[in-house]
């Protein structure tokens, strides 16, 4: 096994699953313009309902993964609407939504432990007869190369529906000026309602892969938020190729790091680049 | 802020607390004739909230029987569950609660350390006879009235060390250990066992409670080069080393500490042929039965001590009544052995275990069983 | 009655944390979600003085504030230049670090095993090992950091504070170096946030790094919310309310695996519930 | 009177636009000189750059003969400028007294902490307030008062800096002509106290009754200087206000 080959393949893994919660943040953060801590949740409660369809009622993989990240998504809809647009019309500060979406996350959390019990869940039946492709000495498997073509494939499609369709437009025009955009005719509620739908469907995709690649508990919404964030900013804020750019960055550096110095420090070493970046480079490796 | 609202949420918050004093204050228990209180400290809540899911099942079984059959000379007993959230501050509310104001005969539990640690002073102060199944080291030297019925850490690291050592060979060999008072204490332990006897540790990482991508550790460990790799782990860190050593090719043979005999660990296919260490415990098919036609809950590891525990303390109060000093005298020279977990229940001078050895198991086709090497 | 006592002990500990965390952000408008670092800097610093050197109690809680202001001015120093949200992200990056140190430090700290058997506090030959007398000189330490917070609040560099939160530029322009007021006003939280981290250590008689994480800052933040910003009074009272309702919980019939997740429910809900009707919290002078 | 400040070449850009290009002005000490233009001629702009709200891009702004490139926030009320806002900066969660306070007590922390002559404060903040005709609202937060109080507020706030120079951001704006009075009697009472005067105005009859010495500015540049009447009559001056 070649040691170098095996630490970028590792990073690049993480780095798709990062890059996932960093784009579906990256589009809520630049249209609703505030820290939605509850995104978290929808990573969490995506993986859950597939872990229900997968494991409980024996469903196939593809109807267990859409239907959890239709319920992550439609779950960010249902809180924008109850939570955050009654929050948001009465011109309410980021600091108010910050903590509304800290609740959000607390009980959202909570239910799920309510429902599945706090152990640790893991998506996978039959492990033995994965294949296991060897690439350059490094060893990844089917699994692994599956999150990493969706990852790609979203990346992709995100990318596209904000710089072609209509859809997008509207979303550019929001994360530009709301204000504006609305003058212009976009109706913003409506759009960031769809933008809540998609970027936490995205959030919900973020959370399955980790469930299929590692496994998932009830309280894994707040670090996977971080992760996510911190690509986020490292990338450049508002910027979806940034995004995908700062949650690699991410990957390899934690990597790197934890390749040199024992493992316990990892989550700390995240923070640490998230600070230089915040103090050197704030607008991050691609600025909008 | 108008003067009105402001006096308003200043009569609420005023209500509110007095409500909190009165509820509090009022629930004496009457001594006597009534039911038999006994607390269970677990934790209910957070990362470890899976250990009371494990244990309470044992300790309802029991109380259930116990009642069923008259309870202790006529007087039934009541169970207050006490969440310890597994923290020190949780420990020091649960216990203070329990003694204080339930006035508990006994104490079961707490089974993190950390809760443990804060709590047992506690206990100890106000002379209340606890079974604990934390197993952190110098939990029970905090007083006389502490006793354990789960091995210390420090005689499982010993055990591993000499099984690795002695029985499998292995000389060489890695740890990768999750960062909590269990697995810091089995990691220390098994290291200077391991390393008196001869062995050399290629390398020891430690990882935080509740991570699951461990693959750039697994990649140091592999480039380490070890011929076997003792992963005190939690069962979410357990499964994920062992899908992700299987797809980074290591073979070096996995072995773990007492927490993967649970069915979270055992179920994925992933863990086949792993072999961990545990308290020579029996789990018996009856008694795994019984716990599910009773709770419909699965039995695990911790199930049938919290059911001994309960059993223990009816058998000492039947023996000695209720008097703290006499079930203290009757717990430091208990023999007890129609216990579900271990043939012979009794405890040295410090309360540990006296007759506790450890047996090594295999998981094989999603349950664990007996490994003869 | 011993309960009630054990309680009101957690509550005025929490007061200290509330008031304190008020200064910072219901006066200064600087959301700190490190103040648990700091609240962990003053209980190791006491649990390490105590233990190993057998130090007076008094004497090691001053070290311990002196530790915490000195991380705390390093802290500000770095990360009070940045914009407002990065400013926040800053603090959490710091609260991560701090616990990482706190849990890997094995020689200083014991790493995750904890530091037990601190003595309580003993002065003139009196040791405040009962829990009644304990509660005492916990109160007395609630009503010192509540007077300076008066007569901080009261003074012209209260004021300052005030009109920091509103518009930093305007006070600027008006001769003040808002730079400097930040960083007073957020070493002097830090160090009152220790002294609440001493008195926790010489209570419990133990205490662990599991104590101080980012979720128990966001639960001080949360005294400071319910309290409403710019009022002392109202983060004590807060305290209160956030540590007995859980507390009380435990005599409502929900069954106990069901009761415990239910508090956080409830708990989460709250934090919604408050930002969409009251904004200004039980008794804040400001809205956030 | 001496020339208390002054621009040299001054150069303020957003992106390609140069909202302030290359003016040259100068503030004599006991005199009210009027910035003119039409919206959006940079008047604002210059006014934020000299008053270190803004970052300078080009040339330099001396004071007491020191020629500076970079002015901070906090130094400026050193060199003894204070302003106003157009689209009014008050702290509104705080009293009216508190508003005045604020720029009347301590700067530095310690003394900030530890004051003892709020006594001396409250007396000229009274003065202040009731030549504003404010003291009887003193303890209602600024977010209640009507548009125009809030605007005579802003103008005690800066008069109570006691500063050398002042620039007023279209201070008589949405005032009633009582209102109007008032502030012209404080604006001529600090000429007469030997203070430069800015004004930002549209009013030309306003001008032409305060104004010593008038800048007319159009899309960033000075097209015109000198006496009320000189100015007003010049051919590109009107031009620029009533559009080629």
């Amino acid at each position: 096994m070649d040691i170098a080959a095996q630490l970028i393949l590792n990073a690049i893994i993480a780095g798709a699953i990062y890059s996932l919660l960093a784009l579906g943040f990256n589009l809520l953060y630049s249209t609703a313009r505030f820290f939605d801590l509850g995104y978290g949740a929808m990573s969490v409660a995506g993986a859950y309902v597939a872990y229900t369809f997968y494991n409980l009622l024996d469903l196939s993989v593809p109807i267990a993964v859409l239907a959890g990240v239709l319920a992550a998504g439609t779950l960010g809809f249902v809180v924008e609407k109850l939570v955050y647009r009654p929050l948001r019309a009465r011109k309410a500060t980021h600091t108010v939504l910050l903590i509304a979406s800290l609740g959000v996350l607390i009980v959202i959390q909570a239910v799920i432990s309510i429902i599945f019990s706090s152990q640790f869940k893991i998506l996978s039946k039959d492990v033995n007869l994965e294949p296991v492709f060897n690439v350059f000495g490094g060893a990844i498997t089917q699994t692994q190369v599956i999150i990493l073509v969706a990852a790609l494939l979203i990346m992709v499609a995100l990318a596209l529906t904000l710089k072609y369709t209509l859809f997008g437009k509207a979303v550019n025009a929001i994360a530009d000026d709301e204000e504006v955009a609305r003058v212009v005719g976009v109706n913003s509620e409506r759009v960031i309602g769809v933008v809540f739908f998609v970027g936490s469907a995205i959030g919900g995709a973020a959370g399955i892969a980790t469930a299929f690649d590692s496994g998932i508990y009830p309280t894994i919404g707040l670090p996977l938020l971080l992760n996510g964030v911190i690509a986020f900013i490292v990338g450049g804020v508002g910027n979806v190729y940034g995004a995908v750019l700062g949650a690699f960055a991410l990957a390899i550096t934690e990597n790197a790091a934890a390749w040199f110095l024992p493992g316990e420090w990892k989550f700390a070493i995240a923070f640490l680049v998230l600070i230089i970046f915040l103090i050197f480079r704030p607008q991050g490796i691609l600025p909008k | 802020m108008n003067t009105k609202s402001k006096a308003v949420v200043g009569i609420v918050a005023v209500l509110l607390l007095i409500a909190g004093w009165w509820i509090l204050g009022v629930q004496g228990t009457p001594e006597g004739k009534g039911p038999i209180k006994i607390g269970a400290s677990l934790p209910l809540t957070g990362e470890a909230a899976s250990y009371g899911e494990m244990t309470k099942p044992g300790i309802d079984l029991a109380v259930r029987e116990i009642n069923d059959s008259g309870g202790i000379e006529g007087r039934p007993i009541e169970i207050v569950y006490e969440d310890d959230k597994c923290s020190s501050e949780g420990g020091s509310s649960a216990f203070n609660k329990l003694v204080a104001v339930d006035k508990v005969a006994a104490v079961i539990g707490p089974v993190c350390s950390v809760a443990a640690s804060a709590a047992l002073p506690i206990a100890q102060k106000s002379g209340v006879p606890t079974l604990i199944i934390a197993s952190a080291p110098g939990l029970t030297k905090i007083g006389d009235y502490i006793f354990r019925v789960y091995p210390s850490d420090s005689l499982q690291g010993k055990f591993a060390a000499e099984y690795v050592f002695n029985t499998l060979g292995k000389h060489a060999v890695a740890i990768l250990y999750v960062k909590n008072d269990w697995g810091e204490g089995l990691k220390d332990t098994f290291n200077r066992r391991f390393t008196e006897l001869g062995g050399t540790v290629t390398l020891s990482e430690g990882i935080v409670q509740g991570r699951t991508d461990v693959r750039t550790e697994l990649t140091k460990i592999k480039a380490s080069s070890p011929q076997l790799i003792y992963i005190p782990l939690q069962p979410d860190s357990g499964v994920a080393v062992a899908k992700q050593a299987k797809a980074l090719g290591i073979n070096a043979p996995l072995f773990g500490g007492d927490f993967f005999d649970t069915k979270e660990f055992t179920t994925p296919s992933e863990t086949a042929g792993i072999l961990f260490t545990i308290g020579k415990f029996n789990n018996p098919e009856e008694f795994k039965a019984r716990i599910k036609s009773e709770t419909g809950a699965d039995s695990a590891i911790l199930t049938p001590l919290g059911y001994d525990a309960l059993k223990v303390f009816a058998y000492v109060i039947g023996e000695a009544g209720i008097d703290p000093q006499a079930m203290q005298r009757e717990l430091s020279d208990l023999s007890y052995t129609d216990g579900e977990s271990q043939p012979l229940i009794s405890f040295d001078k410090d309360g540990d275990l006296e007759a506790a050895q450890f047996e090594v198991r295999v998981v094989k086709s999603g349950k664990s069983e007996p490994f003869e090497k | 009655m011993e309960y009630l006592i054990h309680i009101a002990v957690l509550a005025c500990i929490y007061g200290i944390l509330g008031i304190s965390l008020n200064l910072v952000m219901g006066e200064t408008g600087l959301i700190s979600v490190t103040h648990a670092a700091f609240y962990g800097l003053g209980a190791y610093a006491v649990a390490f003085l105590l233990v190993g050197f057998g130090i007076n109690f008094f004497l090691a809680t001053l070290a311990g504030m002196i530790l915490a202001s000195g991380v705390a001015f390093a802290i500000g120093v770095v990360f009070l230049r940045l914009k407002e949200v990065y400013y926040v992200l800053g603090t959490v990056g710091s609260n991560v670090i701090l616990f990482s140190v706190l849990l890997n430090w094995n020689s200083v700290t014991r790493g995750p095993l904890g530091i037990g058997g601190i003595p309580r506090p003993e002065i003139f030959g009196f040791r405040f090992s009962e829990n009644e007398a304990f509660l005492l000189l916990v109160l007395a330490a609630v009503a010192i950091t509540y007077a300076i917070s008066v007569l901080i609040t009261r003074s012209s560099f209260g004021r300052v504070l005030n009109a920091i939160r509103e518009d930093e530029d305007v006070v600027s322009v008006f001769g003040y170096s808002v730079y400097h007021y930040k960083l007073v006003i957020f070493t002097i939280g830090a160090a009152f946030a220790a002294l609440a981290g001493a008195f926790l250590a010489s209570y419990l008689t133990y205490i662990s790094p599991f104590s101080f994480t980012v979720v128990e800052s966001i639960f001080i933040l949360s005294i400071v919310v319910l309290g409403g910003l710019g009022s002392g009074r109202g983060a004590l009272i807060a305290a209160g309310i956030l540590v007995i309702t859980p507390e009380a919980l435990r005599f409502v019939g929900f069954t106990p695996d069901i009761a415990a997740q239910m508090r956080q429910v409830l708990y989460g809900l709250i934090l919604i519930l408050l930002m969409l009707y009251r904004p200004q919290g039980l008794l804040g002078r400001f809205r956030i | 009177m001496k020339t208390l400040l002054s621009t040299r070449r001054l150069v303020k850009r957003f992106g390609g636009v140069h909202a302030v290009d290359h003016v040259d002005l100068s503030l004599e000490g006991g005199k009210i000189t009027a910035l003119i233009g039409p919206n959006g001629s940079g008047k604002t702009t210059l006014i934020n750059v000299v008053t270190g709200m803004l970052a300078i891009d080009g040339g330099d702004i001396v004071i007491d003969s020191v020629r500076l490139q970079r002015i901070r926030p906090s130094d400026v009320a050193s060199y003894g400028i204070t302003r106003t806002f157009q689209n009014l900066r008050l702290i509104q969660q705080m009293s009216v007294l508190d508003n005045i306070l604020l720029v009347l007590t301590e700067r530095n922390i310690w003394g900030a902490l530890f004051e003892q002559h709020t006594k001396f404060h409250l007396a000229t903040a009274e003065e202040i307030l009731k030549k504003v005709g404010l003291w009887e609202k003193r303890n209602e937060n600024a977010e209640s008062l009507s548009y125009g109080q809030r605007k005579l507020l802003e103008i005690a706030r800066a008069v109570s800096m006691e500063a050398r120079i002042y620039f007023f951001d279209e201070p008589f704006a949405g005032l009633f002509p009582e209102m109007v009075r008032i502030v012209s009697g404080i604006i001529r009472e600090l000429r007469a106290s030997g203070a430069a005067v800015v004004l930002v105005e549209h009013d030309m009859l306003l001008v032409r009754e305060l104004a010593d010495y008038c800048y007319v500015l159009d899309s960033g540049k000075v097209i015109a200087e000198g006496t009320p009447e000189h100015v007003l009559k010049q051919q590109n001056v009107v031009e620029a206000y009533l559009g080629k």
